[in-house]
């Protein structure tokens, strides 16, 4: 049982991205910092026990929690069945604004307008997965290894468009570079959740309390505003 | 947002990282250098099962991505039990891999020692042991020295390659740090650079020992 | 712990397999074809070319060879496109490739070309053939027989270098491993199959490599 | 007029002057044998005179043009001139057919049907035809030899310069390679050969030059050079041969 | 009694019988010399005496011992008989004084210091004790050849093999190392070698084999063989020889 094993232990190991802001990225001393990172920590306050941050990669984060060497993966997961096949997904614990963004002169304003337009991705992330669902069979939809692959492939011109959180476009788009991210629509707001292994009710029921309680308390909301720039969505 | 880094902050990141490539490549190589041995031993002895599995041991770690073996020997042992730290999977796969080209690099070695000398110690009543010992492998050693420098270059390379186990090496720091910064050019200019620095020495010193090695040939 | 492998989503995923199998072996046979001829340039200019040339392919075959697959990769998809070089995912994989295998190919057929016996040269001048001529028709077969194996084992290292291209979106048998396994999560059974295709696309090659050799070098023996 | 005109031709490696003022001339047709110790110069001078080095002082000519160090003038002299070395130097990779074929067709541009034409019947002159398919690792050192010889034929030259092409032969396949050049001089080739076999120069060559430290210390008919040597070291040199 | 006794004694490689039965006692203190052609399995018969090459089927005895194709027995043989090869194969990386060295301490276990002096009474045998430090690099070929001598000496060997030990070195160094093998010779060493010098075959050796094909086929002493070669097939191999 992970829980009792996480109280007995006084830690809890939390996967959690670096290559993938605001969610999880690098501060200058290489230490992890971003929305996951936040709300790993949140889940180790709450808990009383200490938090042991695991970066990982969209590679290898499930095998870290396949194998027992982390407790939760906080790395902005979108469900699907496939997944919930293989581990437990907890409430939602973040919202993802995520659009397609391109420079002035790519008109695409849903997604059908994507057809015959490469969309850069990626992979695995909530908007891979979502685009995926909505774009047209004619969309060449190219996905990346990690968020820099993604933002590089758009501003050297390998792709037309990116789809990607609007913190990260709107970061880019702070840099002045000559071509601009412009927020062309939404996807469909699709929230995150925290993977864990299957039959651990215990800590599902557990931190899925907290996720409740932060929200209720405003805490959840003060992350949203710190890495997101906005609040969390009413439905939240 | 966005991490504020300067570029002095790249550069130092980068460099702290560059401790793990070079004592991974120190690690894998010395251990490499150990199991190769063994594996040349196998390999070029007269057992013909120890012969086979060597030559199955070879096909299969020269025939499969690195990246596979690590994420294999760090979460494969995991699955079915074996909870080995990150730093030992790395070290054993990066060493099991090591050695099985060190090995075909030095039976290599081995066999171009020419024939009169394997008869030259049997007509002196020597064993197949002491051959190897005192008459074969002194002169393969040698030999072998400018070929095993120079795939040190690859093990350097190859250490990248643990970043799928979670080790921030200097390619996975260059990663990290880019997804921070969204400063490809400069981050992974100073990554080819600092990988620069450590293997082209090693190549340099490769290609003069094979030089050196030529012209004591060619005074015979 | 027990994990209970499950392998049910191959027959879902098989086209993406496949495609990324069909893209891994066009990048390995237009990787090596172009690189060993790239290589064999090269050598050739390392080895009898203009002395001018020399220190700049010196300067190619060192850059290369000293950095890892991935940063040239980089520099080669996201990097030339700002100098007006713009070419796909899998253009760039394959020319990232060439550059990779051109240079350390060169290193090796270098040695080969110097191996050969002076006399090759002097009989190829005797016969009124110009130095290229010799080399062409005279030099590079026999230098070639004599280094096919260490060549051969370097274009079955590339190939399984070729994993890296994945991250620049080209869909190969890597790409294929980790996009299935983002989808269904089912990473250990991706990189299991990923990884007995690869070793499987390995001794392949190696038996088509000594097949060519065999082929190519028919009867015929290097001098020396 | 002489076909081949060496005047004052010097050449040294490094400080070692090999060569120091080097007078021959060689008429269309003449066979001439250059005897001396190891290290007189003998294949040096050769080398000279196909370009494969260059002088440093002194000129050669051939059929009246000049020889100049430029890559040229090289390939023009050597359409003229062949030669045929101690170590056969085959191409590995060719049938030996192939070997005869290789320089027509590639310098000459000889359309392969010609090309075959003629290796047959420069094989078939070294009495060979029936190994056009054969590799030269198939092939005995006397009949290497002989197929070097073919392959130099075909590109019709107007001499031919042998080094010692029967010093590394068994002495069983020494003589199926000389009865060879025996027929070439008999049939007016221009030769200029570098040997030891002294039994040979005598009966085949119209003239013999005796090279001693880098100078043509005799030079004269085989009967007077062999029969009444006027110096020294002449004297000790074919004395050494007898023993 | 015989030291070496070989009996119908037959080796094929492959299909290509080398050796077609061959019967030859040695006796101590014989000095034999193999004669013939390239290729008539002088080499084989040797490295089969020896244990380099198996026999397919008759034996091979030295000291009433026979030799048996296990390491172990082959190792008991090889103590009793040592061997020298045309191309010296000394250790390349051990000087002169080491190489004589090593095998005595590593096979016989003798103390370093007695294996030295073995070593250099050895080498002062073959008129090299000033080389006892030289590695077989500095050396030349003649020198080379008379420290493998010294070498497999140093084993104290019943008998030594010699195959065509001269046939690597330059005429001026052929007589130093035959200077070393005559004096074996007359201290009672028993030598099986393959030679062809023919001259130094009449005057050192008790009995001359001659080997065609694959057979013994003249054998007797050498005023015999040479004076009075029955075979026309050793009279066109000594014509050869004499040409
Ligand atoms: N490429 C070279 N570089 C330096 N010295 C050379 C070179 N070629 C020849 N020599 C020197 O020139 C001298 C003459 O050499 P050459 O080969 O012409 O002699 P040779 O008369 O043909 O002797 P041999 O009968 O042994 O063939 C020798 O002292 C040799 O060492
Ligand atoms: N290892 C081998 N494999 C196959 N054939 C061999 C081998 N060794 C020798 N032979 C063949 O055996 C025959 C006899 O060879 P051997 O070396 O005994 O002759 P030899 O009398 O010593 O000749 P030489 O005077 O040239 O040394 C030759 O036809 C040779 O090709
Ligand atoms: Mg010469
Ligand atoms: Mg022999």
């Amino acid at each position: 049982d992970a829980l009792a094993n996480i109280e007995s232990t006084k830690t809890i190991r939390v996967a959690v991205p670096q290559d993938f802001p605001p969610f999880g990225s690098v501060g200058s001393d290489m230490k992890p910092v971003g929305y996951d990172v936040d709300m790993a920590n949140l889940i180790g306050e709450k808990l009383g026990v200490k938090v042991e941050l695991v970066p990982v990669t969209s590679a290898n984060r499930i095998p870290y929690l396949q194998t027992n060497k982390v407790d939760l993966v906080i790395s902005s997961l979108g469900k699907n069945p496939d997944r919930e096949k293989v581990i437990d997904f907890t409430d939602a614990y973040a919202p993802f604004f995520n659009g397609v963004f391109g420079p002035d002169d790519v008109t695409a304003a849903k997604a059908e307008d994507l057809a015959g337009k490469s969309v850069g991705v990626t992979r695995g992330a909530v908007e891979d997965l979502e685009l995926t669902k909505i774009a047209p069979a004619t969309t060449d939809i190219k996905r990346y290894e990690d968020n820099n692959g993604t933002i590089s492939a758009f501003l050297s011109g390998q792709v037309d468009l990116v789809a990607t959180g609007n913190v990260v476009a709107a970061a880019i788009l702070a840099r002045n570079p000559p071509k601009k991210p412009e927020i062309k629509f939404l996807i469909k707001n699709s929230p995150c959740s925290i993977g864990l292994n299957k039959n651990e009710p215990a800590l599902l029921e557990k931190v899925n309390t907290i996720i409740a309680d932060a929200r209720k308390s405003g805490e959840l909301n003060a992350i949203a505003q710190k890495w997101l720039g906005a609040d969390l969505p009413a439905e939240f | 947002m966005m991490m504020e880094f300067t570029t002095w902050d790249i550069l130092r990141n980068l460099l702290l990282a560059a401790r793990w490539t070079v004592l991974l490549s120190l690690v894998s190589f010395v251990g490499g250098s150990l199991v190769g041995l063994a594996i040349l031993f196998m390999r070029i002895g007269k057992n013909v099962w120890l012969k086979r599995f060597a030559q199955g041991y070879i096909e299969l770690f020269q025939g499969t991505p690195l990246l596979m073996q690590l994420f294999l020997a760090f979460f494969g042992l995991g699955l079915v039990g074996v909870d080995v730290p990150a730093w030992l999977a790395a070290a054993l796969a990066l060493t099991l891999w090591t050695a099985a080209f060190l090995a075909e690099i030095w039976r290599g070695c081995v066999e171009a020692i020419v024939r009169g000398q394997w008869e030259a110690s049997s007509s002196l009543a020597m064993g197949y042991v002491q051959q190897m010992r005192y008459v074969i492998l002194p002169q393969a050693l040698k030999i072998a020295v400018p070929p095993t420098v120079g795939f040190s270059v690859q093990v350097v390379k190859g250490t990248a390659l643990t970043s799928i186990i979670g080790f921030v090496e200097l390619s996975k720091a260059g990663t990290m740090v880019t997804n921070a910064t969204f400063q490809p050019f400069i981050v992974y200019g100073f990554v080819a650079l600092i990988y620069f620095a450590l293997c082209w020495p090693l190549s340099k010193s490769s290609q003069i020992l094979e030089r050196k090695l030529n012209v004591a040939h060619r005074n015979h | 712990m027990t994990y209970s492998f499950d392998f049910s989503w191959i027959g879902e995923y098989l086209p993406v397999l496949l495609k990324g199998v069909g893209i891994t072996v066009e990048l390995i046979l237009v990787g090596a074809f172009f690189g060993v001829a790239l290589g064999t340039l090269c050598a050739w200019i390392r080895a009898l070319g203009p002395l001018w040339l020399r220190p700049v392919v010196g300067a190619y075959v060192e850059m290369i060879r000293n950095t890892p697959f991935l940063i040239q990769l980089f520099f080669i998809f996201f990097g030339l496109p700002s100098l007006g070089f713009r070419m796909s995912e899998l253009q760039a994989a394959n020319l990232a490739m060439i550059v990779n295998l051109g240079a350390y190919s060169c290193e090796i057929i270098r040695a080969g070309i110097q191996a050969t016996p002076r006399g090759q040269f002097e009989a190829g001048a005797s016969l009124a053939m110009s130095p290229i001529q010799t080399f062409w028709h005279v030099v590079l077969i026999p230098s070639l027989q004599r280094i096919w194996p260490a060549l051969s084992s370097q274009i079955v290292i590339v190939m399984l270098g070729s994993a890296a291209v994945s991250q620049i979106a080209a869909e190969d048998l890597t790409f294929a491993a980790n996009f299935i396994q983002s989808r269904n999560f089912r990473a250990f059974e991706a990189y299991l199959v990923s990884t007995v295709i690869y070793l499987f696309l390995a001794i392949v090659l190696r038996q088509l490599l000594r097949g060519a050799g065999a082929l190519l070098f028919a009867k015929r023996r290097a001098a020396q | 007029m002489s076909l081949i005109e060496i005047t004052e031709v010097r050449k040294s490696f490094g400080t070692n002057e090999v060569l120091k003022g080097i007078n021959i001339d060689v008429d269309p047709g003449e066979v001439i044998a250059i005897i001396g110790k190891s290290g007189s110069g003998k294949s040096t001078l050769l080398r000279c005179i196909n370009g494969l080095e260059t002088i440093d002082s002194g000129s050669i000519a051939v059929a009246g043009a000049q020889l100049l160090p430029d890559e040229l003038h090289l390939r023009a002299l050597r359409l003229k001139i062949g030669m045929i070395f101690q170590s056969f130097n085959l191409f590995p990779h060719l049938t030996a057919g192939k070997n005869v074929m290789l320089s027509q067709m590639v310098v000459k541009k000889v359309p392969t049907a010609d090309a075959e034409a003629t290796a047959r019947k420069m094989l078939d002159r070294v009495g060979l035809a029936h190994k056009f398919d054969a590799y030269p690792e198939e092939l005995s050192g006397g009949q290497q030899q002989r197929v070097a010889i073919a392959r130099a034929l075909a590109m019709q030259p107007m001499a031919l310069l042998c080094d010692e092409i029967t010093s590394a032969l068994d002495p069983e396949l020494v003589n199926e390679v000389l009865a060879v050049v025996k027929e070439l001089a008999a049939e007016g080739m221009t030769l200029l050969m570098v040997t030891h076999e002294m039994r040979f120069a005598r009966d085949v060559c119209t003239r013999v030059v005796f090279m001693h430290q880098g100078r043509v210390h005799e030079i004269g008919a085989p009967q007077d050079v062999f029969g009444d040597p006027k110096t020294p070291e002449l004297k000790q040199f074919l004395g050494l041969q007898a023993a």
